[in-house]
């Protein structure tokens, strides 16, 4: 008489599925409901970023680098850009600075507004998805009142910014932050406090601290663990270190730190410290000419640089190579969603399938920027 | 209009009782079957747009026949029917075909032959049995067979998994759906659907209609333990486990198109209805008028007895659209640990109730 | 116990919040609906003062459109073009900044330079066009600008420029040349140099 | 610590590992790869350095003949100080040990690196292409790259075509 065994099956989720957020495939082997194995194939969406890098020049790699994280393109333009002014020791006018954070900030609650959207749409809450949508397009109301654009906006440019504000950008963009900041108690009413959610995500999926920066994990989903760390306050670029904004961190209120739902509401609060820091940019907005410090032509000097800034999804690198020409002879991106993706295999291991899901929205991933 | 009485009339024109048998039984089933195809119409339509409004967005929307989707998207449910009909119906080549093809009919008679016993009004009823929910409880149930075949015979993963989440599932939520229900039977006395209904004539506390819900608290209980586990024996949100979209796809239908995805479609909303009608008929008065005494004819029933029905069914639509899905785990433990148990505590409750103060 | 009825107890309230909300928002769709009935109703784009005048300079990006009396044929946006949709051929004019009128062609644009060239071709492929703007500012005519939106003059629904055929989507925007023209062009006779 | 001190430890306990090079900046050190396993473990554990987060394996190409890199930036939670470590390796045989059992996240930082460079990390549990296809042939991002003429039957583009009809 042999224990009674049952069958493992082999799961292909992805690449073509409702909750893997892009093309991603994920090969669960599961016992039942309950998964024992996941193995990522990622690479569906492989644009050849870096070797598109190498064959144009630095402004044209702005453009592909707003493809990468189509979600946060501003923040993708803006770690480039930084990069490139540290390699070049540009240094841009305050207006720049300004209107770089306030579009950075506004993007990120863009970006986090589609990240927790989603998740509420993977734990099978279909509404709040729709209202966070909602406010989001919002946002993008007022980027392409800006640049013109609604999604890749190609707007921060190596020593200034594509187009200056319009002139009553502050009070449209105050009364944006007016109208959301309410808006945020109605999404923690419908989705962030209903028991049923909190069921799906507290002490679902932990992701300890020291495994999370053991697997590069970082961003929000590393401040979920409960570690204390964000470059803007960390390693201040740009102007971050003028303003005041707290770092939320995951504190396990309904189950472990380091859960789905402290990586979610970590999103859910640096969204309001992303309109705090918006209502002080906005405050101290200094004038003056946004066109000054670009450069005529880019030719940075012979080096390299490695920089990494917060994205809505982490540590945003950039490593950049200058042989001195106009071309860059290398551009690498360190996507945070890359590492964060990099750790489902650890943290969703011995959680049913509904949870594998729950895991993978909570992390926030966005496949164009994992694949590059 | 009960088989009976086709019967009868029939019994009047010759000595034939099986060919009358079959003729009442069909003539039975015809309107039936449109009633469920435009009820399902209805629903539908009922669905798109209150989830769209729930949803800040207007729905399907027309500035007339022939743009879009008719007045107020009005056409919107028929080009949808219309559209599974004429799609390609595809059988993947590793199915296996009979169960494949049999399954969304299973289902569908599962819900189907449930109506016979669904009292619309004082008279509308087609086989008024004396265990008219006795019956109902069971045939309801059927369903499952049907979406174990379906789930198997595709032939796919992600249906076998709906399939067997949702066996599970349905099976559970019958046990304190049935448990509430006997606290109607014991209050009532009779399994007899119109018996039902016409024990909760009259007043109770003065001023309520004495409807099994309002008679004392456990019954108002029971009636919320028997409404939530027909919502989870329908499969649909928050219990929607077995076709959650965002995990497998679509469940026991993944591999089902055109008619036969129709059918399924058509089934849900029938379940619908008649987990509504049971608890309309058990717990809220059936046909009964709220204000007992007025309004009582037949065709006051008749819209009495739909317009109750069709609130349970927006309640549902709205539980839909607010809730989150629970885990299969979870599921089990609301059923098991949380209904289950305050389901036998009831029924204990209702017997000493009634013995005590009624 | 109490854990177990205070489980139930939270879970019923913090569901009847959700309820409420979706309640409410129902209830108010009069107020809060946020679509629109695209054909018949068109949504307002942004107001854009940026400062400029309008009919000049549109911040939106929905099309390319170049003034092709005013392209010198420098190439400039050619070369910026990150995904190399434009495609421009120019011939040496016969005489600099005069006009032929075969060929439509004027020899001076707007800003007062004296064309050399020719533009015998200029392609914008906007199926490959990323939309970055990026050909827009090396331009020393400012002849190649985005439009788009109700202020522009020139196509005035822009977003909705979709095709039945990927071939429309090539927009060609220099005076079409007959094969005569252009070899005319090429090789100017000995009359018309003097 | 700064780079330097970071350096002289390394210099200290790991004699002639440390190439100096007057080509990187201040932040980078070069290493020898024989060691490097022994070196990426101490830098982990050493509580002094405690670098416990790497940010970032990256390749590069050096040119010509010259030899493939593979670089690794670390950053310390506990200090908050951080170093790059350049690696350079053989062109025609660029084999590294793998830090991955050290740090997770290494593996598929080092997966990406070896399917963009072809660098071989020795020890690597799980070395395969990450973002191309598995049989995929080349290594893209070196200098010399050239892509394939056809995969599976269809025709790689190299060089768009002048005209698009």
């Amino acid at each position: 008489m042999g224990v009674v065994q049952g069958d493992q099956m082999v799961l292909n989720i992805g690449p073509q599925h409702p909750s893997t957020h892009g093309v991603l495939r994920l090969q669960v082997r599961t016992d039942g409901e309950i998964v024992s194995e996941i193995k990522p194939y990622i690479g569906y969406l492989h644009r050849c970023f870096e070797k598109h890098s190498e064959n144009v020049t630095y402004e044209q790699v702005i453009p592909f680098t707003d493809r990468c994280d189509y979600v946060a393109s501003m923040n993708n333009n803006f770690g480039y850009v930084v990069t490139m002014e540290e390699l070049m020791e540009i240094k841009v006018p305050d207006r720049v600075e300004y209107i770089r954070v306030i579009m950075a900030e506004l993007n990120r609650i863009a970006s986090h507004l589609l990240a927790l959207g989603t998740y509420g749409l993977d734990v099978g809450a279909f509404t709040p998805f729709l209202y966070m949508f909602r406010d989001r397009e919002r946002i993008l109301d007022i980027f392409e009142l800006t640049c013109g654009a609604r999604l890749l906006y190609n707007y921060m440019w190596v020593g200034g910014v594509s187009h200056d504000l319009p002139k009553d950008f502050e009070r449209i963009c105050i009364g944006f932050l007016d109208y959301f900041e309410p808006k945020i108690k109605e999404y923690n009413d419908l989705l962030t406090h209903n028991k049923i959610f909190l069921e799906r995500t507290a002490d679902v999926g932990v992701l300890p601290p020291d495994v999370a920066i053991n697997f590069g994990v970082s961003g929000p989903n590393l401040r979920g663990s409960g570690v204390n760390w964000d470059v803007r306050k960390d390693e201040p670029y740009s102007i971050y270190d003028r303003f005041e904004f707290e770092i939320p961190l995951g504190e396990g209120e309904f189950g472990t730190v380091g859960d789905s739902f402290d990586r979610y509401w970590v999103r859910v609060c640096e969204m309001k410290e992303s309109i705090k820091i918006i209502r002080q940019a906005i405050k101290d907005l200094p004038d003056g000419d946004v066109f000054q410090t670009i450069p005529k032509k880019i030719r940075p000097p012979k080096g390299s640089i490695y920089r990494r800034t917060e994205s809505p999804r982490g540590d945003l690198g950039y490593y950049i190579i200058s042989d001195g020409s106009p071309i860059p002879y290398r551009v690498k991106m360190r996507s945070p969603a890359f590492t964060a993706l990099s750790s489902l295999g650890e943290i969703a291991q011995g959680w049913m399938l509904s949870d594998v899901i729950a895991i993978l929205g909570s992390l926030d991933i966005v496949l164009g920027e994992i694949d590059r | 209009m009960t088989v009976d009485t086709l019967m009868n009339w029939f019994a009047k024109l010759g000595d034939f009782p099986e060919l009358a048998f079959i003729l009442a039984v069909l003539i039975c089933a015809v309107p039936v079957f449109l009633f469920i195809a435009v009820y399902a119409l209805v629903a539908i339509y009922g669905e798109l747009k209150i989830s769209s409004f729930m949803q800040d967005k207007v729905g399907p929307m027309g500035q007339g026949v022939g743009l879009h989707a008719g007045k107020w998207g009005l056409l919107q449910p028929v080009a949808d029917a219309l559209k599974l009909i004429l799609k390609e119906d595809i059988i993947p080549t590793s199915a296996d075909k009979k169960l494949f093809i049999l399954a969304p009919f299973i289902v569908f008679i599962g819900a189907f032959i449930a109506f016979a016993a669904l009292p619309f009004n004082q008279n509308i009823i087609i086989a008024d049995m004396n265990i008219g929910i006795f019956y109902i409880l069971a045939v309801s149930s059927l369903g499952v067979i049907g979406l174990i075949m379906a789930g198997w015979s595709s032939n796919n993963k992600w249906s076998l998994y709906g399939a067997m989440r949702s066996a599970a599932q349905i099976v559970s939520y019958e046990i304190p759906a049935a448990l509430s229900i006997i606290v109607v039977i014991m209050l009532t006395g009779t399994l007899s659907m119109q018996g039902i209904i016409q024990h909760q004539s009259g007043f109770v506390w003065g001023i309520l209609p004495n409807w099994i819900i309002f008679q004392n608290p456990f019954t108002f209980l029971a009636f919320f333990i028997f409404f939530i586990s027909g919502v989870a024996e329908c499969n649909r949100t928050p219990f929607d486990i077995p076709e959650a979209e965002s995990e497998l796809v679509a469940g026991a239908f993944t591999e089902y198109s055109g008619m036969r995805y129709a059918f399924f479609f058509l089934s849900e909303y029938a379940n619908m209805f008649i987990v509504s009608g049971i608890a309309v008929t058990a717990f809220l008065g059936g046909w009964q008028s709220p204000i007992p005494g007025i309004l009582n004819s037949p065709a006051w029933g008749l819209w009495w007895f739909m317009s109750k029905a069709m609130f349970l069914i927006f309640v549902m639509i709205w539980f839909r659209w607010t809730f989150p899905r629970l885990r299969v785990d979870q599921l089990m433990n609301v059923c098991w640990k949380g209904f289950t148990p305050i389901a036998m505590v009831n029924i204990f409750g209702v017997g000493i109730w009634h013995l005590m103060l009624g | 116990m109490k854990k177990y009825f205070a489980n139930i107890w939270g879970t019923i309230t913090t569901l009847k919040t959700g309820m409420g909300i979706t309640w409410r928002h129902m209830m108010n769709i009069k107020k809060d609906n946020v679509t629109l009935q695209y054909p018949e109703e068109r949504w307002p784009r942004p107001e854009r003062d940026i400062g400029f005048e309008h009919e000049k300079y549109n911040v939106i990006r929905s099309r390319l459109h170049v003034d092709i009396d005013d392209c010198i044929g420098c190439l400039k946006c050619e070369r910026a073009c990150p995904v190399d949709c434009i495609k421009i051929d120019t011939i040496k004019a016969p005489t600099r900044g005069e006009d032929i009128p075969d060929i439509r062609h004027t020899g001076v644009t707007e800003n007062g330079t004296n064309k050399a060239l020719v533009v015998s071709r200029f392609t914008i492929d906007m199926s490959e066009c990323c939309y970055c703007n990026l050909c827009v500012y090396p331009c020393p005519e400012e002849c190649i600008y985005m439009v788009g939106g109700p202020n522009s003059p020139k196509h005035p629904i822009d977003y909705e420029f979709s095709e039945f055929n990927r071939k429309d989507l090539i927009y060609e925007f220099s005076k079409p040349l007959t094969s005569e023209q252009k070899s005319e062009l090429m090789n100017p006779k000995p009359d018309a140099k003097a | 610590m700064t780079s330097t001190e970071i350096k002289e430890t390394l210099d200290r306990q790991f004699p002639g590992s440390v190439i100096e090079n007057i080509d990187l900046a201040e932040n980078q050190l070069e290493l020898k790869p024989d060691q490097w396993l022994e070196i990426a473990t101490f830098l982990k554990n050493e509580p002094g350095l405690s670098f416990d987060q790497l940010e970032c394996v990256t390749g590069i190409d050096t040119g010509e003949d010259g030899p493939l890199q593979s670089r690794y930036n670390f950053h310390s939670m506990e200090h908050r100080h951080k170093i790059e470590v350049v690696i350079s390796l053989d062109r025609n045989n660029p084999k590294v040990a793998s830090i991955e059992q050290v740090w997770r996240v290494g593996d598929w930082f080092e997966r990406e690196t070896y399917d963009m460079f072809g660098i071989i990390y020795e020890g690597h549990r799980d070395l395969r292409r990450i973002l191309c296809p598995e049989d995929w042939e080349g290594w893209p991002l070196r200098k010399d790259y050239e892509a394939q003429e056809t995969y599976h039957g269809i025709v790689v583009p190299k060089i768009k075509e002048e005209e698009w009809e």
